[in-house]
């Protein structure tokens, strides 16, 4: 089992966070995990994305080239990476904010209205993990209270009143695929 | 109709990659506002730095060259020697000029080298993600002075304007903000007396800017320029230290 | 020339461009007539919200917002 | 065995120098490593250590310098162009045979360059890009666990011959995050000299110190030179580190380093799938450099080609030519500039090479 | 039977190396007087410069560091960093200081760090053999200024002193003189003082010492003293400019 | 023919320069070079030209950057340790692709070292001391005359190929004197472009000139490296130079470059007298290597040996090897520190290798 | 105890340590009382004539020769 | 023929001009000639020294490593170099400050009591002179008058006023020496 996913938005998205998430949350259940950022100026103002992989084999290189699974939170990122994926490839689509639709036949896409959601839930900054919460759901990388156990360390104390909006976020994002 | 407003000419059309809020943009249109008024886009030189300017050329519609980190003082006394009678400016940030490339515009001001420095002096490492600057402020909060700076272990802001008016071949030196609007038509007209300095063969000439850099201080940029008029301005007072080679306090 | 008469017999037109703009917001702490404003609305393809102009018709042209916009996103013209 | 923490490379590489015993960092910011310096600023207090942010690399070795002539455990962090200003105090530490680490996060170039992963600096590192005939031991870590092993190894070896040490490290392996046990794993025991050389005052109780590179008499200066060749030699006997993977009885072997050795694996993996038995030889050590593993290579009736991968013009390559000593034919494969090759493209340039498909 | 004058303690018996009337050897002479006299030869640590003073280590009996030409400040901040406790001194000439090394001393007394330098200003590259120096003066015919200094392609020789006591990190600056006995005794005097800054905890301490150099300046040791006195005094004056952190004209 | 003049080895480095119509020098005082920096100081305002002395090696490169950037011809000259402060500068002249020639009177490190005479510096020449994959074209006079022909032609080469240039010369050739002919020898026709790239201020008559090495996107930066690596082996193929001396037929060979090579034709002479037929291979361009000429040394069966002599611990005999591939035994002879190897050490050196005596 | 006295009851005893001195003749310049020369007759190892006192008794002490001797070629004892 | 020379003295004993005058005369009479200087901090009140080659073949290494002539200005060069002549060497001793006789018998010596000479004729420095008068003499290596033109070049317009002395010095060391 390997997911190669790529996670890209706007710089303040919070693709970062759920790509650690992810990645920490593999480990967790003892899979073989990297995580590997977007650098440089693309930061400033524009898109930042990152590669993490989650396998039971070794990981060779941690740069996801032909992802398995993409979480793209913005439309030039769609334009971006969506001719990249690998075929068959499961790819999540911030509704919100992107106007158009997939265009390749060969990958499936899973269409989340994550900023309005998040908006719902009374803070547009948890649209990342709406989006993380689809993707958990069909990919079952992870159980739920693993997940949840990650972010609340990765929040931390200073940030322990965001816990709950983005557990409410997670689930979420996780009702809206069936599976 | 007539223009009240618009783009210099001297700006090519590319938009600033720069943050939200960031003053480089602002500072880059003076500068080519006053490249316009004294008509010299076609002999001007730039060179810019290694900063978050550093890729200036992509917006100054004129003839550049990038310099390695610090040094843009030494890379402009190079085409200046070659071109004396061309007019050639450097555009450095405080880590670019204050920390690593001190040497640098020290000996560039005391040789009197005819060129004209812009320095954005936004108390922080700006393209690097906010580390400490020479010039930030005691107990300001960065990447690299997370307690805030200690002059203890990380000494005292350089106030490099004093600093290089001691020297004799530094004929004009400026320190200008750009808070609000009415500091802003000052710093151009400073921007402007630095070129004529130059211009009339005068000697080194500089303007320090006082700016923001709303990223990585972690604040608004309506909040940053008040933190830059509160906090900056106290330590770095603006006004002209040298004009036309003799001392003065122009404040 | 009085300044009543060129108000008077003058309109200021301002241009936002919407593309370039950042949503820093400078422009409308600026204006000396309240007329400028982040609009929350809209989001540009750098997915910032862009400023315009509420009541140009109150615009006096002192050029405040476009003289602190950072990303010369402003242009103002005088139409007689 | 303790628990598996993900943490960044960069980060890591803090860790790492205070788990070693590092008390004393001068750097100046540079990307793809700032979070090197910006994590010990806020650890080594906390750990009773020095952390200055210097005014420029130049600064931050010639700090280093100071700090390892007085008897510290000493590291400064940068990447590439920053590396070049240190060419100078590099020589000299050398030269006056003072422990430290050196940690390149080697970056695009040549000139500015870019801030994305590379291996162009494997020159610089190896045959001494500053004056002189001194060398650095560089150790290349291909990952964070690897790393924050080679930087407590590093530091005992650097303190065990009185040489400068560097880590050979890359934008990817600074920037990106793999789960580590912060612990080394276990340490060679080393027996390490007293460091009664350093300059700490000298009350008369024993000769005073001095940290000296000048001779202005080239006998003098000549000696000194024999001292450090026999040291190095020392070196290369004892401190040479590899790692084979499925070499023996293969139809080609991949020499990577690195990241590059990262994805060597993949490559590897993907050409089995092709029928293409690829062994790996992994240097550890840059210098001392393996060259008797290499040579080895030469004597394997199997191996019909050796390819050396580089995320550089090739480089490293040449150490592979003087080890198989025209015993093979030796290819190279590299990508510049921050590129990255991909398994494919190397597969496809082997299969290539060894006209299959 | 008692001693009026002697060689003091904290030097080795070795013959110094300069040229006849070179008055390097004199200043050795009095930081080794001030060493014996505040009893810290066991506990002070010397970093020697690139330039003729390169093996002052063959005379300061004390551990001492060599330094790349230049880069002796941030070479003994990397030792005072290690032993904060202990005293650390740079001894550098003007091409070492004042040219290669601006960066680092204006950095070292930016960040207040709690060394003292010992700054010999010659006017002249002494040891590669009489190069210009940034603080040669104005018409100074020196090897590469085989017509004399001339300010319009060479600039203005650097105050050093005056540009360390704009930062609030140097808490001791003083400018010297060893032209005649008097002024040997107020330049001790000083040098004394810039120890007791250091370990006082005050901060940066630096006495600029005007020095001779017979050989390239092609004068008598005698007349070199008379030139020093006609000519470096009155571009550089003597006295304190900080005392305690405090700037003062004392002259 | 023009009249003989007797001058130091600096000063016709100094004058060459000016012949070859060099308007613009910046440099920084260190021995055993001054005299190039002193002698232009007086010539170069006669010649209507440029001398600045720089506050720094790192100021000096980067004004001839700027000056090359803006069209000059222009140089520096340095020695050992101010070359190394140089390499973040030299670097960013390659990657940008400017001309200019950069003068390196070596002398013995590492470290501050000594000024006496040494070539411990190839590597860092040859190699690239700076970060990321550039090279110099590096050229090794071994007379004085030489060295004015090849500052000449240097400077060609430089606009030619918009490269940096290196003599790679040595503390003896810069303190010796000998008769010159002040005139280079018949230059070499070469198309020298015209530099339309330089910063002279844009008037819009043609596109803006920028001069940069950075692209933060990596395809870009991956662009100008190929660039590069397209003109390095052009360079390769165009601009080998070396002189072969009784190779044919030879029992050993003799390679070395500058004041080594003197001392060779010195060895070769005494070892004659004992029949020993010693052959010499002087390579004039250290990069380009001339590989294929050492390569045909490999082929020759008289060979029984091929010898590098240095002053140093041993830096050429890496690139003879990977020229000779195998095929002959190479030793290596050198001397470092500002040691001068006497033909007689050299000697003996070859007749206990070949069993001789 | 008054100068007088003092300058009565000792003697200075100064040593020229000639095989280190190199006849700079700082000192020369300096002794008020004009008792310290270059002996143009002497020739040290180092090839320099040494300087020297001409009438010790006339000594006072002074110490100003030492002081400004840039090699340390001298030595003052005070001798009851 | 070759002569190795090798000069030595206190700095400012005139040994570096006197190894030029050789070098440039040998020049003159077409001979192949190299001179190389002894440079660093022995010349900071130390020892000067400079090698001279001078041949009719073509000259390899410009370093004299077993001169065949040494010309000695002072003691410490005495000790220094004696020790390195090849045998059968010429070595031209300055009697007026070297105290002690050559010990090896296997090299000719010549006692030239130079700075005596130089000072009857009322200049010191032409010490080198008289030495070199005497090697000349010895050796042959070029005719005076072409010497003469040397020096002539060498001292330049602003000091022909010293032309005279020298060439009395040269004169004077010449007849010192019978051959
Ligand atoms: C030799 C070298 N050292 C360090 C860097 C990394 N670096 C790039 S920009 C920068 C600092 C920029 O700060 P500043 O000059 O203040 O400009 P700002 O971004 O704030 O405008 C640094 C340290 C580099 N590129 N080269
Ligand atoms: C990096 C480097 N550049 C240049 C030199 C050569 N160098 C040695 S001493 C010196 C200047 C000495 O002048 P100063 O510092 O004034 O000392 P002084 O000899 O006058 O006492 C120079 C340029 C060097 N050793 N290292
Ligand atoms: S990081 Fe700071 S200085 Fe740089 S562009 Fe952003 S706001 Fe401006
Ligand atoms: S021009 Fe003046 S009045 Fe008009 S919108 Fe701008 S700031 Fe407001
Ligand atoms: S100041 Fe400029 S960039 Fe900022 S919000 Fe206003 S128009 Fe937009
Ligand atoms: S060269 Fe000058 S500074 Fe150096 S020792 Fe001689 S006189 Fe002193
Ligand atoms: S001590 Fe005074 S009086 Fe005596 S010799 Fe010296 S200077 Fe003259
Ligand atoms: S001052 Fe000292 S060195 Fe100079 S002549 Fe007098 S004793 Fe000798
Ligand atoms: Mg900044
Ligand atoms: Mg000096």
């Amino acid at each position: 089992m390997t997911h190669e996913v790529i996670m890209a938005g706007f710089g303040g998205q919070g693709v970062m966070s759920i790509g650690q998430l992810l990645t920490h949350a593999g480990m967790e259940v003892g899979l073989n995990v990297s995580w590997y950022p977007s650098y440089g100026p693309e930061m400033r103002g524009g898109t930042a994305f990152c590669h993490v992989i989650v396998s039971d084999e070794f990981i060779g290189s941690p740069l996801v080239t032909s992802p398995t699974d993409l979480i793209i939170m913005n439309r030039p990122s769609l334009d971006k990476f969506e001719q990249t994926a690998a075929s068959g490839a499961s790819v999540f689509v911030n509704s919100s904010l992107i106007d158009r639709e997939v265009k390749r036949d060969d990958i499936k896409a899973y269409y989340i209205p994550a900023n309005d959601i998040a908006n719902r839930l009374g803070n547009v900054r948890v649209a990342n993990m709406v989006m993380f919460g689809a993707f958990l759901a069909c990919t079952g990388i992870a159980p739920v209270d693993v997940v949840e156990l990650c972010f609340k360390e990765m929040l931390g104390p200073s940030k322990a009143h965001m816990i709950d909006v983005n557990r409410k976020a997670l689930r979420e994002g996780m009702k809206l695929v069936d599976k | 109709m007539s223009i009240i407003f618009e783009r210099p000419r001297s700006l090519t059309d590319k938009p600033f990659h720069y943050c939200p809020g960031c003053t480089h943009g602002l500072v880059h249109r003076l500068v080519a506002e006053v490249i316009d008024e004294l008509d010299i886009q076609a002999n001007t030189i730039g060179v810019e730095p290694v900063g978050c300017a550093v890729s200036a050329h992509d917006y100054f519609d004129i003839d550049m060259q990038e310099a390695a980190h610090g040094r843009a003082p030494a890379v402009a006394t190079g085409i200046k020697r070659v071109w004396p009678d061309k007019v050639v400016f450097t555009y450095q940030g405080d880590g670019d000029l204050a920390s690593i490339g001190m040497a640098e515009i020290v000996h560039a001001a005391a040789r009197g080298e005819r060129i004209t420095t812009i320095f954005i002096n936004n108390a922080i490492f700006g393209m690097t993600g906010g580390q400490m600057a020479p010039t930030s402020l005691l107990g300001q909060v960065t990447t690299t002075s997370p307690h805030g700076r200690d002059a203890g272990s990380a000494g005292y802001p350089i106030r490099v304007s004093e600093l290089l008016a001691t020297l004799q071949g530094a004929a004009y030196v400026a320190r200008v903000s750009v808070h609000d609007v009415k500091n802003i038509a000052r710093a151009k007209r400073s921007i402007k007396k630095a070129f004529t300095t130059q211009i009339e063969d005068k000697g080194f000439s500089i303007v320090e800017v006082l700016s923001t850099c709303p990223i990585n201080w972690g604040m608004t940029p309506a909040d940053s320029l008040k933190w830059l008029q509160d906090n900056m301005i106290p330590y770095y007072p603006l006004g002209e230290l040298k004009v036309d080679g003799e001392g003065v306090i122009n404040r | 020339m009085g300044t009543v008469t060129e108000r008077d017999d003058e309109m200021i037109h301002i241009v936002f461009f919407e593309d370039i703009c950042k949503g820093c917001g400078l422009c409308t702490s600026v204006c000396p007539e309240g007329i400028v404003s982040i609009n929350k609305d809209r989001i540009n393809a750098s997915g910032y919200n862009p400023a315009g102009v509420t009541d140009e018709t109150k615009c006096t042209g002192c050029a405040f917002c476009a003289r602190i916009c950072p990303d010369i996103a402003i242009r103002i013209e005088k139409v007689s | 065995m303790a628990q598996k923490v993900l943490i960044k490379g960069n980060e890591a590489i803090g860790e790492a120098a205070i788990m070693a015993g590092c008390r004393h960092f001068f750097g100046y910011p540079i990307t793809p490593q700032n979070e090197v310096a910006e994590y010990i600023s806020k650890r080594m207090p906390e750990a009773g250590g020095c952390f200055l942010q210097a005014e420029s690399e130049l600064a931050a070795i010639n700090m280093v310098y100071g700090a390892a002539g007085a008897g510290a455990r000493v590291m400064t962090s940068s990447s590439s162009p920053g590396i070049s200003l240190m060419q100078e105090g590099i020589s000299y530490i050398a030269a006056s045979e003072l422990p430290c680490l050196i940690v390149n996060v080697m970056r695009g170039g040549p000139g500015l360059g870019g801030i994305q992963p590379s291996q162009a600096d494997y020159f610089q590192a190896t045959k001494g890009g500053g004056h002189g005939d001194y060398r650095l031991v560089v150790l290349a870590p291909s990952t964070i666990q690897e790393m924050i092993d080679l930087i407590v190894e590093g530091f005992d070896i650097a303190d065990q011959y009185r040489n400068p040490v560097m880590i050979l490290a890359d934008g990817m392996l600074g920037q990106m995050m793999e789960p580590v046990v912060l612990e080394p794993k276990k340490r060679i025991e080393r027996q390490l000299p007293a460091k009664d050389w350093a300059t700490t005052g000298c009350d008369g109780s024993r000769p005073r110190n001095v940290i000296n590179s000048l001779f202005m008499i080239p006998e003098q200066l000549e000696q000194r030179n024999l001292i450090l060749i026999d040291k190095y030699k020392r070196i290369e006997q004892n401190e040479v580190q590899y790692q084979s993977i499925d070499i023996e009885g293969s139809d080609v072997v991949l020499v990577a380093y690195g990241t590059m050795a990262r994805i060597a694996r993949t490559v590897a993996k993907k050409a089995k799938e092709l029928g293409i038995s690829v062994g790996i030889l992994r240097p550890i050590t840059l210098w001392p450099f393996p060259y008797d593993a290499v040579a080895a290579i030469g004597d394997m009736p199997n191996v019909k080609a050796v390819f050396s991968i580089e995320m550089s013009a090739g480089q490293m390559v040449e150490d592979i030519k003087l080890g198989i000593n025209g015993k093979k034919p030796v290819y190279f494969y590299g990508r510049t500039g921050g590129m990255i090759p991909s398994p494919n493209e190397i597969l496809d340039y082997i299969c290539d090479v060894l006209e299959v498909r």
